[in-house]
């Protein structure tokens, strides 16, 4: 388990958000990957209260969260305000940005060099 | 006369305009979005009434913190955040002085530290912006509101889910601008506004 | 329905891809999208198999394609040697890429201007 | 000498050198990718095996036909398709001619056609490429194949899922290179190979 980084993927639907951490985790055994999707209801959208849950069980300290579209992003942006968690919002493609992320975070890459190749995906 | 209870007015009717009109913006966020911006709404402003219900805030500043927070929790939509985000952000500046431009002003910052929207480019603050206006020049009506809401069909979307077709869409009203709309005619009739 | 243009998603992942063309039906009714992910086995992987029974069953001429890592553009390559439709992969972000191109398929935008506008979210 | 009877043998031979190893090529994979290497491997040549089983191919190009396909539609992994696309073009080599160079840089194009590795890029090809060299130069050996498999512990991944962690990654054997170590052994075992 890396100790000092998480991956937290907010989906407006949740088998997108569950599928994605099953990629993820195939690449990244030893990474805490959260996924959170959908409404309350079931439906197509975020849910604040539940991103905020699924931050509060993540236990490292610093989170890298990633994105579908613009609203989840709003989302996360209302929950980094109210953590005390370092919440790192990453604005690269949803599933090729996380997928190399946790590939990164699996290999213990310095956070510098993360960041530099996630650049290379940025899209948002 | 902008007071606690006028406001409770003022959302009441917001709640009630939302609740018949959930079709109409969802008709309107079809061809643009995702077609759900009503019924994204009204999720927000069902739970709104309920916590009303529950109970009832002491003063202004808590009457939109639990606006905000309703709309936050429960709308599922990126509009829901942001007039979420507008409430919570007109509580901080009702705790300062109980002024309503200075409210609607606080709102707006809200709006935009989340969505990063400015004029023209189709979304509710093409209403909130010039509703402002007419409030300094003294000449906020429902024919001025109504105006700003239509004024919104000849631009073209630069932000949330529109912007992907946004070519595409002209000559259509953007639903948050719509539902916009309500929101500043639901103030005139609870009588918060007064020349 | 557009009578011209497809949308194939595929994954390496099945509820990524099923996920994902649930949030594109959502914005894009009228577009048929099939989405098709994971080994014949249900574990994670791309299904030659899978991909060209999928494409079989569409009936739009030409196929947009979108893909989450490489791998499963490799299975996309072979099946276009070998079928009579048009299949324009795509070498966009996933989520995005398809997202934008279901939404401008459903507006009847003009093939060049979807793919001007896809070229901004091309990352791979 | 190389006949559909030795190749056969190449094939099985492969076959069973995968199944024997497909613990230690998962192994490899999984710092470098995600451990499944050789779960696909297996895949492939099962099918394989249960195809041959049902009916014997009648000449080298069919033989290798039916090793692609049972590789691209069973394995579920990049190499799968590249080992599938490898036989393919063998086959059409054999086609032409029973020559056993011709038919590896056959088969080194459909890699390359599809996954367009160079060499040094830590993969496959850093196998095939070399062993291709020293069938040209007659020093083809157990030793040899062994050497390039391990060469590719010093190079960097450019290709493939091992690409996103290429620089963290140095040290480790390309699980692709070591089950294309494995073809060769079977190659030189079956007999298919002469100086
Ligand atoms: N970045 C933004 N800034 C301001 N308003 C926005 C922004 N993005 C979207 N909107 C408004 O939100 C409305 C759509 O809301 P809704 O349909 O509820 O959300 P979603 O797009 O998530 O389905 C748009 O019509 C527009 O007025
Ligand atoms: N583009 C490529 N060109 C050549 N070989 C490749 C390429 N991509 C991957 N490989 C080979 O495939 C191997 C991984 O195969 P495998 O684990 O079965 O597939 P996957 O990466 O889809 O899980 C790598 O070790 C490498 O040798
Ligand atoms: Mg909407
Ligand atoms: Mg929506
Ligand atoms: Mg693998
Ligand atoms: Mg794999």
């Amino acid at each position: 388990m890396s100790e000092q980084y998480g991956i937290l993927l907010v989906s407006h639907v949740a088998e997108l958000a569950d599928g994605l951490a099953r990629l993820l985790k195939q690449a990244a055994k030893d990474v805490n990957v959260k996924a959170v999707g959908g409404t309350e209801d079931g439906g197509i959208g975020t849910d604040f209260d539940k991103i905020m849950g699924a931050l509060g069980k993540m236990k490292e300290p610093e989170i890298l969260a990633f994105y579908d579209l613009g609203s989840a992003k709003m989302n996360l942006e209302l929950v980094r305000d109210l953590t005390d968690k370092k919440l790192i919002i990453c604005d690269v493609a949803f599933v090729e940005g996380a997928y190399t992320a946790a590939a990164l975070v699996q290999a213990d890459t310095p956070f510098d060099d993360l960041c530099e190749q996630l650049q290379g995906l940025k899209v948002k | 006369m902008l007071t606690v209870e006028t406001s409770r007015t003022w959302l009441s009717l917001f709640i009630e305009k939302l609740e018949k009109n959930e079709n109409y913006l969802n008709t309107l966020d079809a061809p643009i979005g995702d077609g759900d911006h009503g019924t994204n709404m009204v999720r927000g402003a069902r739970e709104l009434r309920s916590k009303l219900a529950q109970e009832p805030p002491a003063d202004l500043p808590e009457l939109f913190v639990t606006a905000g927070w309703s709309f936050i929790q429960k709308t599922g939509g990126t509009a829901g955040l942001l007039y979420g985000q507008a409430f919570l952000h007109m509580a901080r500046a009702f705790q300062e002085s109980a002024d309503l431009l200075r409210g609607l002003a606080g709102g707006l910052e809200g709006i935009q530290k989340v969505g990063h929207a400015e004029l023209k480019e189709k979304t509710l603050v093409d209403v909130w912006i010039p509703v402002m206006e007419d409030i300094r020049n003294q000449r906020l009506s429902l024919e001025r509101i109504n105006e700003h809401v239509i004024s919104t069909k000849d631009f073209q979307a630069k932000k949330g889910r529109a912007a992907y077709v946004s070519e595409q869409l002209n000559g259509h009203i953007d639903p948050g601008a719509a539902s916009c709309g309500y929101f500043f005619e639901a103030m005139l009739e609870a009588g918060v506004y007064d020349e």
